[in-house]
């Protein structure tokens, strides 16, 4: 599922790799691929993440990883970080989700009473990257599935989803919901539609597997 | 023409600091947190303060300290996820706690850094981050206003200064500080090392002096400022 | 992970520039005024163009060329003292002149540049400079919303570049540069010299490459970026 | 009154000296005075003018002179600049005059249908900087007083100015209209009262000359 991910980030784009799964794309990412990647606590062109023993106490990403520069890479404070966020130099940006609705509504950011530590930067990238793509297991701890008709938590920003990454399945958001394109290895498609809390409309063809 | 030297210490750069203000802090995390300032701040024992910060630091650290102590009424920040203590104490009630997406805090410091009364943005928009937002349709478009943010005080960091308050950060130490630097009656930098005027080149200045109240160097930095070790 | 390369033939650069298109041009007087690229619109040829620019340089220098050749619909500016030819045509009704207060023209930029839909300023409330914008009360004060402002075509001028577009000015040629390469869908920058990536220092760039879209290097200068003799 | 003008500069103080008279001012500042002369076109701590024989094409002020820098200048974007005028940091401000009203106002950038080549940084300076002196010529090129009960000119800040610096005088604003403070050396009170277009209070005292 990283891997195939990885496979959406096309050569020359600016890309912002949300918190958790998001972050694990960039090692799926060749070493000499050309892309910009973004952190918005201020850098531009992120290099390999370091350990403790190699990090740099000033060179952290928005997650609170040490990460490192490459040749290239550009220091600048939250205004302009956001900037570029807000002015649609973002190409695009992978995150994760609590929710998702057919019309491409977020949720990813508070769960009333249980989890509420702010937004953080996340409500100017899903409004503002060119592309939203979703990483997510396909059902919660409990099962439940995460792909619904309509979300029931605070929303992140609103039909801004394209693509849903899954362990199971790639599905993409089109005018009339949720359109399933590629299925995990392996995963059949009752099991997809079982999990998956929205019609799902599958084209007549065979479809590829990932 | 010579220009005058802004150096003062710790003590001096915050004893006006009184009950009830608000206190913008640099950083994003560990860098460009100004780590002894918020000491100082936690010794001065000033209450009732707004602290106006991109995140609470972690437990035991920078903004957590002036928590423990009892002297935050109000926390206007962006991400509290790093520190459980902080969620805590806003669960309970016993802090009030504003969040901002992240961008649009950084512009309301720097708008009221600009002597400007707001900015129109449509970042929340149909969300409840919109709740209790003065909206207005201009240029063919709903745009919410929101207001420009000024402190009574910035404590910053920077790696380094000169004697006049010009500053330079690295890394993603600048984060905040360069947005507060603009945006409080009162503007304090901490800064690893204090060069002699003319040395930091004036291409290369990230924070006039101009908007800089007091510089003081550090000595040997504290374990606060290093690598943190989850 | 490498960054790609932005460097292209200044002709290619401007392309894609339209008749009817606004374009923005970097400089204060002189300094940082993108001579070589204006020559190249000149060229180019294309009309009905809407200027954005500080000042219009003097007679026979930079946007007089543009002027002089016709192409100049509308110039938003600031100031058109060093330029009567410019003042000639506006009071001539030949091209439209908006101005607006300096720092005003550069929020506005900036705010575009931003994502913002505008700011809120009292610059010139009760003055000619208010006449026909919208106002209104927010904060307990009366507040002029200053709409933002885009560009299809910024045309800067920077003393260093790396190939992936990071920009480092010089001296007092930073000025409308840095905010007009964030508020235009497509930037093109003309550098004094293009160095190897890696070799601009992170922390000391003015302009993250982000926003770039095209860089060029220039040969020799010509007597237009020298010191002006008066 | 140039040398005048200059005692009104104390240590410490954030200066932005405008096109014309005001510019001069700095001829009269010691050279180890502590003070930071700011440019609206990006620079904060101006050094001596240069002839173009020793200028740096990248180093103008905002009226096209060449200058120099000091240890310690900074030179930053044109956004930055009016942020530090706008938000309070300059704290003097000597701009030139077309006409000064009784109350404070200011004209100085356009006389319709004969000058008018824009405001440029003017009046943000005029309006926000935390004082505002007034140098010029205490009557036009015609003999008129440029002193007037109000401006007939377009505005460039209302109620802004403190103290005006002429030929003849120094004059202060209050509540209740222009008060004469000082007289230039030679010249008598009836001279300075035929020259001055509206009411001017006079102490009982005997005044200073400069």
């Amino acid at each position: 599922m990283i891997a195939r991910a990885a496979r959406e980030v096309q050569p020359g784009m600016v890309v912002n790799l949300g918190i958790g799964l998001p972050t694990k794309v960039v090692n799926h990412l060749p070493a000499d691929f050309p892309v910009c990647l973004h952190t918005e606590n201020g850098l531009a062109g992120i290099g390999p993440t370091l350990s403790p023993e190699q990090a740099d106490r000033n060179l952290i990403d928005a997650g609170g990883a040490y990460v490192s520069t490459i040749p290239g890479s550009a220091f600048f404070d939250s205004a302009t970080s956001f900037s570029l966020v807000r002015s649609g130099r973002l190409d695009l940006t992978m995150l994760g989700a609590f929710e998702v609705a057919a019309n491409g509504d977020l949720a990813n950011w508070k769960i009333p009473g249980k989890f509420s530590p702010g937004m953080g930067g996340g409500i100017e990238l899903a409004q503002k990257a060119r592309r939203v793509i979703v990483l997510t297991t396909h059902t919660d701890r409990a099962g439940n599935p995460k792909l619904k008709d309509a979300c029931t938590l605070p929303i992140t920003a609103r039909g801004c989803v394209r693509r849903i990454f899954t362990d199971l399945a790639v599905i993409d958001i089109g005018a009339d919901g949720f359109h399933l394109v590629e299925t995990a290895e392996g995963v059949g498609l009752a099991e997809i539609k079982e999990a998956t809390g929205a019609p799902l409309i599958v084209p007549a063809t065979k479809l590829p597997s990932f | 023409m010579k220009l005058p030297s802004k150096q003062t210490s710790i003590k001096e750069a915050i004893a006006h600091i009184k009950d009830g203000d608000t206190v913008m802090l640099g950083g994003f995390g560990v860098p460009g947190t100004p780590f002894v300032l918020i000491h100082a701040l936690v010794k001065h024992g000033a209450r009732n303060l707004t602290i106006v910060k991109n995140d609470a630091n972690e437990p035991d650290m920078g903004v957590d300290h002036l928590l423990k102590s009892g002297q935050v009424a109000r926390l206007v920040t962006t991400h509290l996820g790093l520190n459980g203590h902080a969620i805590k104490l806003m669960n309970a009630g016993e802090i009030e706690v504003e969040f901002n997406a992240q961008g649009i805090l950084a512009e309301r410091i720097r708008a009221g850094g600009a002597g400007l009364g707001g900015v129109l943005s449509d970042i929340g928009i149909g969300t409840e981050l919109a709740e209790g937002k003065k909206e207005i349709e201009f240029g063919g478009k709903t745009q919410i206003i929101e207001p420009a943010l000024r402190a009574d005080v910035a404590l910053l960091h920077a790696a380094q200064a000169d004697s006049f308050g010009n500053l330079a950060y690295v890394g993603t130490a600048q984060n905040f500080n360069p947005l507060m630097a603009m945006a409080a009656d009162r503007v304090v930098a901490e800064v690893e090392s204090l060069l002699p005027l003319g040395e930091l080149a004036a291409n290369d200045i990230h924070t006039p002096g101009v908007f800089v109240d007091h510089v003081t160097e550090l000595g040997e930095l504290s374990e606060e400022y290093a690598v943190v070790q989850r």
